[in-house]
């Protein structure tokens, strides 16, 4: 179902109408020094000129604070102390302008989330109820790594369209059945066939500018255990302050808490984002903590993505090579650069 | 400022080959413009990645509290002050530390300068005398680096250290200057305002706590956020959470924070976070003629009193 | 809100101004009854959290209170406090979280009931004035 | 869709204080509702996950055996926030159970096998639930001996003690009940530490699994004692504790390199933890 059609630019603004009328639609939306993703108010608000949004869309499916339940704690309530289903809108949504990297997270992030025995319901929901349309990534960022990850910046992973900037208009590319209904209900599309547009070589132009960062297959044949203890991590660790940036501005970290929060006499339970480079993370209630020194904690994000995750779901790693945690971390800890020490650790030859 | 590369290798290759510090710590070039990697060096070979230009704005001070062994440690001022307040916080000991200090001539800040580029990318950053030449994929442009340096650095007063075992350089010119323009503003406006104000200033936030961990006065064991029994805020992003951490946060820094800026660079939202702190610097001077970390024989004024303390309070 | 009452929280340190309160009582001084007292062993004992906790619970005004300067039953805790209370309170004006008129502060003695009763009627005027507190209270999270 | 996270409302029957320092009660728990009994099938070594609205939740091992019907029951430590509101909780109110969660003692394997239960301090949970489970007369048979080795640091805080009792009494089980020490002259069973006494009445290994539970300073010292005694790695069985969010495998924190205990655990054998990192 690779159906090619084209529109042009000046109709767009009507085509995020007629998404509107049907769906809520998110959107790239320029704030003070970045894009962020945001329901839309208006047509205009999307802008697609954008490099990359601040932080992933992963918030859009797994919100850093979401009410799970709640709950009455009145004194003459007989439902007191039940903890109940909370109210959730999940009427059908647009994501509109989400780059390939992020799109291909979502895919990684099930994995997790929509398991054969176990299923998140609201990540679960949301995801059906939700029509990803990318758009093509065609100047990519000096931290972009995204063909080193298995992605690429036309890549189609996790998307039901993908939008490619072709000058005067877009190129869109149906890639699902909910990514055709999704384009029906909008107008100006004609067929083309993807010679007419120069397509092809625009993708390989954005796939070349993209660098190189490391083999996550090496990774992926090391022993476990003796990446484990590599003496690679006092060195990795030393400069790390033990924050949550790249954690949170990660679209395939997925870490959570639970907590209760209580106001008045009615209470309900939150989700929240966690990071593994939080101590707390760890804590036992007898006080005791498996990972309570910095250097284990750091160790357990970089294994995370790059060796368990490929190891548990015998798949590529946890990373989509987007290039925030590079950019968003303060004191420079590069996942690239973590990713070639991985890489290039000498091991013994697995028996 | 390359010279500065220059002598803290020799320095840190001379400590380390005599013996008289097991590490040294500095910054290693970063892997993307603007950019340096705080570095411990073990042995001389390693000193040789030491580096120091106009990126090395992440506070040193913050690796020292509960090391072992001797260390070197290169510092500017307001590295050194932060150094002066671990010491009077012992958090470390004077006899372990050798201290190189830098005049310090301000840290480059990326974001002044990404403001000016309108998108476009920088994909290499070269500092020559007083310029930053910055270059992308089709441009070049020259920045004078005075005009883009962090808010911080260019109402600094204490550019020199103030403590240190080894000077390597000359100490450079320190500026008379308002250092509270910013707070002032704020100060002067209706209360409604105010909380607008802070509310739509600390909006972004994601409660990464970056703030916290760059800040080398933040070192408590278990934070007030992490405490539960009982829980003084909530982990969401509600404006009444956000706030409450970073108000304390401020509060806890209150008379230790040496303005040094790490909290604000370090923050990957972009928040004027020093806009909590400063206002706490400004009151502590006013009211004890107290500055963080310019001397170890005084105690800071959180843990100090005087008989006649004023109280504008009362009433 | 016609029939709006104030809660006011206040923090009354054991040896002076817990003991006012007490003699205030005894004495039958009249007083407004929307102060909440919380005894703390001394006004050093106060944190800056436990203020801001009372706000995000929804109080609307706040009194800490403690012996004299120089009378501290742990001789120096006070003054330590004092330090404390000064730039708590300039920052909470600063950033907005409490309007004038919401935080209070005295030092009234053990034998000042009469003090303590007028400085009750002061601090409830002034919590009046500024109105119901609204802003810095942790409701429930508006979120997904 | 059936939601993972949502607990089903329970009603504490009772709360008893098992231990002389008061610090463990075990709640037993009746389901409002008939049929999420039934949907809480569970097998002995599983845990789940209790709820106390405005409170939070907590992993606990269950204590009850399938074979008990009608309720669940609960032995909990008081440490944290949740814990402390729970042992001030009273018969009658209602909290709320998640679970059951995780894999339990693998008893496919131990079917026509000896088995030797090696617990200590409160740690003795779901060893209670395997014991109560293996001593059923419908299941009795499907075990060959059963030696018990349980231990606490005073005679007053072991746990269940009514029931240690009845278990002394019968011949089908090897009770060997042990305490750190004693001054109390009518102790009339062991004094000693856990490796100590098992060492000292050395159930064979031959056709035998030996399943392990306790502070890690027990368990540190007991896996050299077993080895000695001839149980190859793969034989002996031990359940991990680690901090939980979820219970179900999402929430990430609780992993030991691949494995998540909350899913792929809590049970694993020595030679399973033998391949992952040494981090719990």
């Amino acid at each position: 179902m690779s159906d090619i059609y084209y529109n042009a630019k000046e109709n767009f603004a009507g085509v995020i109408e007629r998404l509107m009328g049907r769906y809520r639609v998110y959107a790239p939306v320029k704030q003070d020094r970045c894009h962020e993703f945001a329901p839309l108010r208006n047509a205009e608000e999307a802008d697609l000129g954008f490099s990359n949004t601040r932080l992933s869309p992963k918030g859009l499916f797994h919100p850093q604070a979401e009410r799970m339940f709640e709950y009455s704690l009145a004194n003459d309530d007989p439902q007191a102390g039940i903890v109940k289903e909370a109210q959730k809108d999940f009427s059908p949504r647009v994501v509109l302008g989400v780059r390939p990297c992020d799109a291909k997270a979502f895919d990684l992030d099930d994995a997790n989330f929509n398991t054969e025995t176990i299923k998140d319901p609201w990540w679960v929901r949301r995801r059906e109820t939700t029509t990803m349309i990318g758009l093509a990534c065609d100047s990519p960022c000096s931290t972009c790594f995204c063909t080193s990850m298995g992605s690429g910046p036309y890549d189609t992973a996790g998307l039901d369209v993908l939008l490619v900037d072709a000058g005067e208009g877009y190129a869109a590319e149906v890639l699902s059945e909910k990514g055709k209904n999704t384009l029906s209900v909008t107008s100006g599309w004609t067929p083309v066939t993807s010679a007419i547009l120069p397509l092809t070589h625009k993708k390989k132009a954005a796939e070349q500018s993209v660098g190189i960062a490391f083999d996550p297959a090496a990774i992926a044949k090391k022993q476990m255990l003796e990446l484990y203890n590599s003496p690679t991590w006092e060195e990795v660790q030393f400069a790390c302050i033990n924050c949550g940036a790249c954690t949170f501005v990660c679209p395939t970290c997925w870490c959570f808490d639970i907590q209760d929060e209580v106001c008045g006499d009615k209470g309900e339970r939150l989700r929240l984002w966690d990071s593994c480079m939080f101590p707390l993370f760890t804590l036992h209630g007898s006080g005791h903590n498996p990972r309570s020194q910095k250097t284990q904690r750091v160790r357990q994000r970089f294994m995370h993505k790059l060796k368990y995750y490929q190891d548990k779901y015998n798949s590529g790693p946890a990373c989509v090579g987007c290039g925030r945690c590079v950019q968003a971390c303060p004191v420079n800890i590069d996942i690239r650069q973590v990713g070639r020490q991985m890489a290039a650790q000498t091991c013994s030859q697995p028996a | 400022m390359q010279p500065y590369s220059e002598s803290i290798r020799e320095a840190a290759k001379r400590l380390l080959l005599e013996k008289r510090v097991d590490a040294v710590i500095g910054f290693r070039k970063g892997t993307v413009p603007f950019m340096n990697e705080p570095f411990l060096a073990r042995t001389p070979e390693q000193a040789d990645q030491l580096v120091w230009d106009g990126n090395c704005a992440i506070n040193l001070a913050n690796y020292l509290p509960k090391r072992t062994g001797s260390v070197a440690i290169a510092a500017k001022g307001c590295d050194s002050r932060s150094i002066v307040i671990h010491l009077l916080e012992n958090q470390i000991r004077r006899e372990q530390l050798y201290v190189l200090g830098i005049p310090c001539q301000g840290m480059t800040d990326k974001r002044k300068i990404a403001d000016r580029l309108n998108g476009r990318q920088v994909l290499q950053a070269e500092e020559n005398g007083g310029k930053v030449l910055v270059s992308g994929r089709d441009f070049e442009q020259s920045f004078e680096r005075a005009e883009f340096l962090q808010q911080n650095c260019a109402i600094c007063t204490h550019k020199n250290p103030v403590l240190y075992d080894e000077l390597l350089g000359q100490p450079v010119e320190e500026q008379q200057i308002d250092r509270y323009e910013q707070t002032s503003k704020i100060e002067s406006m209706l209360p409604e305002q105010k909380r607008l104000y802070f509310d739509e200033l600390v909006q972004p936030c994601i409660r990464c706590y970056a703030c916290r961990n760059a800040c080398p006065a933040c070192y408590c064991p278990t934070c007030f956020v992490d405490e539960s029994k009982p829980q003084w805020l909530g982990k969401t992003t509600d404006p009444t959470d956000t706030l409450t951490f970073h108000f304390l946060r401020a509060f806890h820094v209150a008379g230790r924070c040496t303005d040094c800026g790490s909290c604000e660079r370090a923050c990957p939202v972009g928040i004027k976070v020093r806009l909590f702190t400063m206002e706490l610097e400004k009151q502590v001077k006013k009211l004890y003629g107290y500055e963080a970390g310019m001397t170890q024989d005084e105690r800071p004024p959180l843990d100090a009193f005087r008989s006649d303390d004023p109280e504008p309070f009362l009433g | 809100m016609s029939d709006w009452e104030p809660k006011i929280i206040a923090f009354l340190c054991n040896w002076c101004s817990y003991g006012a309160a007490d003699l205030a009582g005894v004495s039958r001084f009249q007083y407004p009854p929307n102060i909440r007292i919380i005894r703390v062993p001394c006004s050093g004992r106060i944190n800056p959290k436990f203020i801001l906790a009372a706000l995000r619970h929804g109080v609307d005004g706040v009194w800490v209170s403690g012996c004299h300067p120089g009378d501290c039953h742990y001789i120096e805790g006070n003054l330590y406090a004092r330090r404390k209370f000064a730039l708590l309170k300039s920052q909470l004006d600063y950033t907005g979280i409490a309007e004038p008129g919401r935080l209070h502060f005295s030092w009234i003695s053990s034998a000042e009931g009469t003090k303590f009763a007028e400085m009750a009627r002061r601090v409830v005027e002034s919590v009046v004035a500024a109105g119901p507190a609204q802003h810095f209270i942790k409701k429930q999270a508006e979120v997904a | 869709m059936n939601n993972p996270y949502l607990p089903y409302p329970v009603r504490i029957d009772s709360a008893i204080t098992e231990t002389e320092d008061r610090n463990l009660k075990t709640f037993k728990l009746v389901f409002l509702n008939a049929q999420d009994e039934k949907k809480f099938a569970y097998t002995p070594g599983q845990f789940a996950i209790l709820s106390v609205a405005g409170l939070g939740e907590i992993p606990i091992g269950i204590a009850t055996s399938p074979t008990e019907q009608g309720f669940i029951k609960f032995t909990v430590n008081k440490v944290g926030k949740v814990t402390s509101h729970l042992h001030n909780m009273k018969a009658g109110e209602i909290m709320g159970v998640r679970g059951p969660m995780g894999n339990w003692y693998p008893w496919d394997l131990l079917e026509g096998k000896n088995v030797v239960i090696i617990g200590g301090g409160f740690a003795f949970t779901t060893l209670r639930s395997s014991i109560v489970y293996m001593i059923d007369p419908k299941n009795r048979s499907r075990f060959g001996k059963i030696d018990v080795v349980y231990g606490a640091r005073s005679a007053g805080l072991l746990l269940y003690k009514d029931e240690l009792a009845e278990w002394e009494k019968r011949s089908d089980i090897n009770m060997h009940i042990t305490v750190d020490s004693s001054s109390d002259p009518n102790w009339k069973y062991n004094v000693g530490f856990v490796p100590a006494v098992t060492k000292q009445k050395a159930p064979s290994a031959e056709n035998a699994y030996a399943i392990i539970c306790g502070p890690p300073i027990m368990i540190k010292f007991t896996l050299p004692v077993l080895t000695e005694l001839g149980f190859p790695p793969e034989r002996i069985i031990s359940s991990l504790e680690m901090r939980m969010k979820c219970g179900i495998g999402i929430c990430g924190r609780c992993n030991i390199g691949t494995e998540y205990v909350c899913k792929d655990g809590p049970v694993f054998t020595l030679e399973q933890l033998a391949g992952l990192p040494v981090e719990y």
